[in-house]
C-alpha cells in the first residue's frame, strides 16, 4: 500500500483487537499479554486466537484463576519495564483485583515522587443482555472512570478498537480498555497501517444541529442507528462518541450542546451515579446558558440484571427507549421541523 | 507420584467404607445410587439439547462425568446440612430435591423456575432444601459458605445431629485468595464445614499442573492445619463414605475438613465449549472412565441389577426429564411488572423503579 | 426519663456509634461485630471500645487480615439469619473485599429469587486530610452508590450516627454505612432513647430562600458552618444533607432548588464521576425551569492524594472555597440582598 | 512445639554459615552490622520523637526490635536486586543507601524527601536503589513483587549474576489471598524471589495464633512446593545467611523461597499506638530479646567490639539522624504548583487540573 492512497478492510471488532495484539507483539518485544485461558484456549472471547501459537508461552502467559495475583504481577512487570497487557475475562472479574488496580496501578506514579512508570494496560469487557445474569452483565466503568491515574478507554467500532488499544499499549500510564461482549463480532471498516488514537479525545462521529446524543462503547451502535432514523424524518441529530471516559473531553460534549441545545444521554449502565450522571451535569455547567430542555439520560434499570429474557430485554436501554427520549425532548421545546 | 498417592487414599477411603453388595438394604441403596446417577446424566445430556435449541440462554455447565460425585456427596449430606455450589449445580439442585421440572424451568427462564428465572443455570437455590446456590464468580462461594458454618457455631452445639456446611469448588478454584481466606478462618474458628474439591484436572482449558503449584490439592489444607483426603470420584461409593466421614467430624469435632474428588469433565467447560484444546489420548481417559457406565456395569456384574432393571431406570429418568422440559416449556415468563420487587428484601423510600426510557426525577 | 420530655447528652460521632453498637448488642442476640482489631485492640479508630470485654469474643469477633473472607463470611451468616455488623478499618481496605459486597450481597435477594435475605452493615470511614497519603485517604462512596441492591447511608452527626445505625442494623438489606475520620471527634446533641431513622431520606437541616447546598457526611459541617457566615450577611442558604446516598431522595433535592433557583454542591469526593454529579444532574432533570445559574461543584482535585500536608490542604475542599463558589453563582444570578 | 521446631531451625541457620569473628575482614563487617543496627535504632527513635512533636504526620510504623532483621537482610541484597517492603520501611529505606536526610525529610514532607513529601512514613522508595517501595495495603507488595520477578525472567537468564526480588510481608499479613495468589505464581513459574515474612508475633494487636490456623508460618510454602526456614530474626548474621542462601536458589534456579524471621516489636504497631493489650511478660519477653543490645554486647564479649568503639558508633548514629532532622527541617514544602504534575507519566489531553473551587467546565 502507498501512504496517499491507505486502503482498508471490513473486520470485526474481535478481528481489529486480534490483529493489532498480533501487531504490537511483533512490534515490541516488551509487550505480553497475560490472563487466564488467554493461550490454550485461545481466550474465553476468542480475542488472543492464534496468539500463544505464534508467539510463544512467554509472551502470551496463561495464569491460574488469581486475578488480584496475575494483574498485580503485570503491574510489577511494568515496573521494571515490560509492557503486560492483561486480559480480565469480563468487567465483573476486575472487582477482585481492583485493590491492585486502584490502590496501586493509579497511585504508583503520583505516589512514588514521580519515579516509577506503570506502563500496562487492563482490557475487559462489559455488558449485560447475554443472559448470564446478575453478577456476569454489570457495566462498572464509572468506577474506573472516576479515578485519577487511571486512563479509561471505551472503543464503539473495530477501527477506535485498533488506533486506541495501540495508544493504550504505547501508553506509559495504566490504561482500562473496556470492551463489550455486544461488540466483539460488530463490523466495520479498519484502515491499514498506523492509527494510533489520541488519548483523551471525544469524537463527533455524526454533525447535526437539533439534538446531541452523547454515548459510547456499545450504546454507540444505537445511537447512530435511531439518529439516521431521525435523519429520514428530517431531524437533525449529532451523535457525540466519548471515546476516553477518562480524562474526559468536557470541551466537545458542551461545544455541541452548545449548538443544538438539546441532548440525550445513552448508556448501557445503571442510571443513579452512572457514565451519564457526569455528562449531563458537565452540560448543566457548560452548556447552561444554551439548554432549551432538561438533559435526559436512557440508561438500565437499576436492578441486578435478571436471566430471564424478558425481564432483561426490559431493563435494558434500547433503540425504542432512546427515539422515545429523544422526542419527548424536542417536545418539551416544542420543537417544528 | 500423584495419581500413585492418590490412588492409595481412594483404595483406603473405599476399602474401609464399602459394604458388601449381597445385604439387601446396601442393594436397594445402589440400585438408588444408579437411579440417581442415570437422572442426573440424562438431565444434563437434555440440557446440551434444549440449549442447541435455544431454549436455555446464558452459561451452562454441565455434570456430565461428575454423576459419581454429585451423588455420593449429596447421599452424605442430611436435609439439616446447607450445600454451597459452583455454576456446575444442576445435579446438585435435582439431588437436594428440588423438581427437575423446576430446574429445567430455571434454564429456560420461566417463573416456575427455582429462583423464578432471575437466575439461571449458575444460580439454583432453594432455602427449604438448603442449597444456597449456585455462584458465578469463581471462589465467591467458599466465604459465604464458611460464614454459615460460623452461625451454626454461634447458634448450637457441636454433636451427632449437628448441622454443617458442605462446600464445592473446582480445582481451578484453589488458586483464587478466597480459598485461602476463607480455609484459615475455618481452621482458625474451628468451624463445622467440608471443603469439597472436584478435581476434574481442567479449568477452562488449563490443567491442574498448568494452574497450581502443589497438584496434589488436598495437600493444601496442610497450610490451615486441615486434613486433606484424596478420593476416586468416580467412585459414588467411596465419595459417600469419605464425605460422611467428614461431614461427622465437622458436626462432632467442629472440625474442617479438605476433599479432593478426583473426577472427569466428558464433554467442554460449557456447552459451547468444543474443547479443542484437549488431546484425544485426554479424552478417551476421561470416556474410559466414564462413572455412569462403569457403576451401571458394576451393579450388574455383582448382581444388583439386571439388564432389564437398568434400562428400565434410564427409561424412568428419561420420562422424568422429558416431562421437565414439557413443563418448562408450557411455563409463563415472569411479568415485567416484577422487575422491581426483589431488588431490595426490606422496602426502602426512594428505591428506583425507573425503566431505561422514564425519566430519572418524577417529582411526587 | 418520661417519654414526654425526652433527655438528650452531647456526645461525640464517636461515642454515638459504641453506644449504638452496644444498644444493639443488648437488644438482639443474632446482632454481633466482626473485623480486625476490634476486640483486644479496641477498634483501630476506638469505635468498638469495650465491647469485647462485655459481649465476648462471640458477639465481637475479631478477624484475621482477611477483608475479602471475613466480610463473605458475614454474608454467609447472614444468609442464616444472624445480623453481621462488620467493620472495615478505612474504606480503602473495602476494595479488597468488594467482589464480595457488589457481586454477592447486593444480588443474592434479587439473583436468588427473592429467597434469602441478606441483613448486613459493613460500617468503615472515608476520607483524606489526615496525611494518610493516596491509598488510605479515599472517597470511593459513589462506587456502592451506583450499586443497586445495597443501600447508602452517610450521617453527619452524633444523632444521625446513632439513629441511621440502628436502622441500618434492623434492615433486613446489605448496608454500607459510611463514617469519616474527621467526624469521630465532633460532638453534638444526641436524644436519648429510640431513634430509628428513615433509609432513604435527604433532609433539609436548614432553611433558606437564596441558594441551596447540597453535602452529606464531613461535608456537611464545613456547608453548616458557610451557610452561617452567609446568614451573617444577610444571605439566606438553604442546607440538604444527602444522609442516604442510596436510595437518592431526589424530591427533597428538587424541591429545595425549586425554591432556591440556585445549587452548589459540597463534597469530599473527587468531581468527575463523584456523588456531585449525580446530584448536580439530578437537579438538572428536575429543577431546570427554576434554575438561574449553573449547579456548581466544590470537590477534591483530581489527583491521588499527596502526604505533604500543604498538598494535601490544596487538593481538598474546605470552607473559602464552599464561599467562593457560592458567592460566584450569586454574582452570576446579579443576586440582590 | 513450635518454639522447638523453630529453635532447631535457628540453631542449624546460624551454626552451618557463621563465620568465626577473629577474621579481621569478618569483624569489620560484623562492627558495620553494629554501626547500621544502631544507626536504624537511632533514626527510629529520633522519628518517633519527631511525630510527637508534630513534625511526621499520617501513620508512622518503626523498626524498633527489628534492626537484626532490617541489617541481616538488606546485608544480603546485591545492588541489582529488587527489594519491596511494608509500610514498615524506614530502616530499609536507610539500609538500601537512600540518605537518612533524605528518608527524614520524606517524612517531614518535604520537597526533598526520597518521594518529594508525595508518599511519606509508608511509601520509601528509590528506583536508583531498587528499593520499590514501601506499600500501606496490607498484602499490596506481593502481587508487584511477584511481577518484578516475572520480568527478570522475561529478560534474563539464571546464574550467579543474575538479579532476583526480595519481599517482606508481616506475619498477619500471611493470612490474605494476596499472599495465597502470588506464592502460588512464584512456584508455578518459578520465580526468583525470597518472600520474607518477619514475624514480630503480632498483627495490631492480634497475636499470629490468634490469625493463622497455621502458626508456624514457614511450612505455608508447602502449599506452593515453596521450602520455608525459619530463622531467628534478632541474630543479623543468621539472617543475613538465610536470606543469601534463599538468593542464591532465586537467581542461579529460579526457585522462590519462604523465610520467616522470628522478630519482636518493641513497641506499638505505630506511634501512636500505646498497645496497653500487651502483657507485661509478652512486653518483657521482647525488651529481654532486643538485638541492639544483644549484638552489642556480644561483639563486646568476643573482642570486635569495646565499650568505646560501641558508643563512639552510637553517637556518630546519633549525629546523622541529627543532621538529618536539621536537613529535613530546614527543607522546603513541596510547591502547590506541581500539584497535578504526577497524575500521569504521559501527558494527556483534558486531564483535569482543577482546584476545589475552580469550575467543572473551562470551555477553551
Ligand atoms: C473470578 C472469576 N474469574 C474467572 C471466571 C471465569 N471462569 C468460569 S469457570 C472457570 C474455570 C473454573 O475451573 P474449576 O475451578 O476447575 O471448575 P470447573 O469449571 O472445572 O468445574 C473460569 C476461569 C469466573 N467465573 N470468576
Ligand atoms: C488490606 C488492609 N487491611 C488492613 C490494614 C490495616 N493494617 C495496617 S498494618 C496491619 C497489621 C499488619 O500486621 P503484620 O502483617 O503482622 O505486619 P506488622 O505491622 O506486624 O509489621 C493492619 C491490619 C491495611 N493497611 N490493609
Ligand atoms: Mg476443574
Ligand atoms: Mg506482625
Amino acid at each position: 500500500m502507498t501512504a496517499n492512497e491507505p486502503k482498508s478492510r471490513i473486520i470485526t471488532y474481535r478481528q481489529a483487537l486480534n490483529e493489532t495484539l498480533r501487531a504490537e507483539l511483533e512490534r515490541d518485544e516488551n509487550v505480553f499479554l497475560i490472563g487466564e485461558e488467554i493461550g490454550v484456549f485461545q481466550g474465553s472471547y476468542k480475542i488472543t486466537a492464534g496468539l500463544l501459537e505464534d508467539f510463544g508461552p512467554k509472551r502470551v502467559l496463561d495464569t491460574p484463576i488469581s486475578e488480584e495475583g496475575f494483574v498485580g504481577a503485570a503491574i510489577g512487570s511494568a515496573m521494571l519495564g515490560l509492557r503486560p497487557v492483561v486480559e480480565i475475562m469480563t468487567l465483573n472479574f476486575s472487582l477482585i483485583a481492583i485493590d491492585q488496580i486502584v490502590n496501586h496501578a493509579a497511585k504508583m506514579h503520583a505516589m512514588f515522587g514521580g519515579q516509577v512508570k506503570v506502563p500496562l494496560v487492563i482490557r475487559f469487557p462489559g455488558g449485560g443482555g447475554q443472559q448470564l445474569a446478575a453478577t456476569h452483565s454489570q457495566n462498572l466503568e464509572v468506577w474506573y472512570a472516576h479515578i485519577p491515574g487511571l486512563k479509561v478507554l471505551a472503543p464503539s467500532t473495530p477501527a477506535e478498537a485498533k488506533s486506541m488499544l495501540k495508544a493504550a499499549i504505547r501508553d506509559d500510564d495504566p490504561v482500562i480498555f473496556l470492551e463489550n461482549l455486544a461488540l466483539y463480532n460488530v463490523k466495520g471498516e479498519v484502515p491499514d497501517g498506523e492509527q494510533v488514537a489520541e488519548i483523551g479525545k471525544a469524537a463527533v462521529v455524526k454533525t447535526g444541529t437539533d439534538l446531541t446524543v452523547v454515548s459510547y462503547s456499545r450504546g454507540m451502535v444505537t445511537a447512530l442507528q435511531v439518529a439516521e432514523e431521525f435523519e429520514q424524518e428530517g431531524v437533525s441529530i449529532e451523535v457525540v462518541d466519548l471515546r476516553s471516559l477518562r480524562p474526559l473531553d468536557r470541551d466537545t460534549i458542551c461545544a455541541s450542546v452548545r449548538k443544538t441545545s438539546r441532548a440525550v444521554i445513552f448508556e448501557d449502565d445503571m442510571l443513579s451515579y452512572g457514565i451519564g450522571a457526569e455528562i449531563s451535569a458537565t452540560i448543566g455547567e457548560g452548556a447552561f446558558d444554551y439548554l432549551d430542555a432538561p438533559v435526559r439520560r436512557v440508561a438500565a434499570s437499576e436492578v441486578p440484571l435478571p436471566y430471564s429474557k424478558p425481564l432483561e430485554t426490559a431493563a435494558m436501554p434500547h433503540a425504542a427507549d432512546l427515539s422515545r427520549v429523544i422526542r419527548e425532548t424536542l417536545d418539551a421545546t416544542r420543537f417544528k421541523k | 507420584m500423584h495419581l500413585v498417592e492418590s490412588e492409595t487414599v481412594m483404595a483406603t477411603t473405599s476399602r474401609t467404607k464399602k459394604k458388601p453388595a449381597s445385604s439387601g438394604q446396601a442393594a436397594t441403596e445402589l440400585r438408588s445410587y444408579y437411579k440417581r446417577m442415570s437422572l442426573v446424566r440424562a438431565f444434563e445430556l437434555r440440557a446440551n439439547e434444549m440449549y442447541a435449541r435455544a431454549k436455555i440462554g446464558g452459561y451452562c455447565h454441565l455434570n456430565l462425568g461428575e454423576e459419581a460425585t454429585v451423588v455420593g456427596l449429596t447421599a452424605a449430606l442430611d436435609d439439616r446440612d446447607y450445600l454451597f455450589t459452583t455454576y456446575r449445580d444442576h445435579g446438585y439442585a435435582i439431588m437436594r430435591g428440588m423438581e427437575p421440572s423446576a430446574v429445567m424451568a430455571e434454564l429456560f427462564g420461566k417463573s416456575t423456575g427455582v429462583v423464578g428465572g432471575w437466575g439461571g443455570s449458575m444460580h439454583m437455590f432453594d432455602m427449604g432444601k438448603r442449597m444456597l446456590g449456585g455462584y458465578g464468580i469463581v471462589g465467591g462461594q467458599i466465604p459465604p459458605a464458611t460464614g454459615a458454618a460460623l452461625a451454626i457455631n454461634y447458634r448450637s452445639k457441636a454433636g451427632p445431629k449437628a448441622e454443617a456446611v458442605m462446600c464445592l469448588l473446582g480445582d481451578g478454584t484453589t488458586n483464587i485468595g478466597a480459598f485461602h481466606e476463607s480455609l484459615n478462618l475455618a481452621g482458625l474458628w474451628n468451624l463445622p464445614i467440608v471443603y469439597v474439591i472436584v478435581n476434574n484436572r481442567l479449568g477452562m482449558g488449563t490443567p491442574v499442573e498448568g494452574a497450581s503449584a502443589e497438584p496434589d490439592l488436598y495437600k493444601r489444607g496442610s497450610a490451615y492445619r486441615i486434613e486433606g483426603t484424596r478420593v476416586d470420584g468416580d467412585d459414588p461409593i467411596a465419595v459417600r463414605d469419605a464425605a460422611r466421614a467428614a461431614l461427622k467430624k465437622a458436626r462432632e469435632e467442629r472440625r474442617p475438613a479438605l476433599l479432593e474428588l478426583m473426577s472427569y469433565r466428558l464433554k467442554g467447560h460449557s456447552v459451547v465449549d468444543p474443547a479443542r484444546y484437549r488431546s484425544k489420548e485426554d479424552t478417551d481417559e476421561a470416556k474410559g472412565n466414564d462413572p455412569v457406565p462403569a457403576f451401571r456395569a458394576k451393579l450388574i456384574a455383582d448382581g444388583v441389577l439386571t439388564e432389564k432393571d437398568a434400562d428400565a431406570i434410564d427409561d424412568d429418568a428419561d420420562k422424568v426429564v422429558t416431562e421437565a422440559v414439557a413443563f418448562a416449556d408450557e411455563s409463563p415468563d415472569p411479568s415485567v411488572d416484577e422487575l422491581f420487587d426483589k431488588v431490595y428484601a426490606s422496602p426502602v423510600a426512594n428505591a428506583s423503579t425507573r425503566l431505561p426510557a422514564e425519566p430519572a426525577v418524577v417529582l411526587s
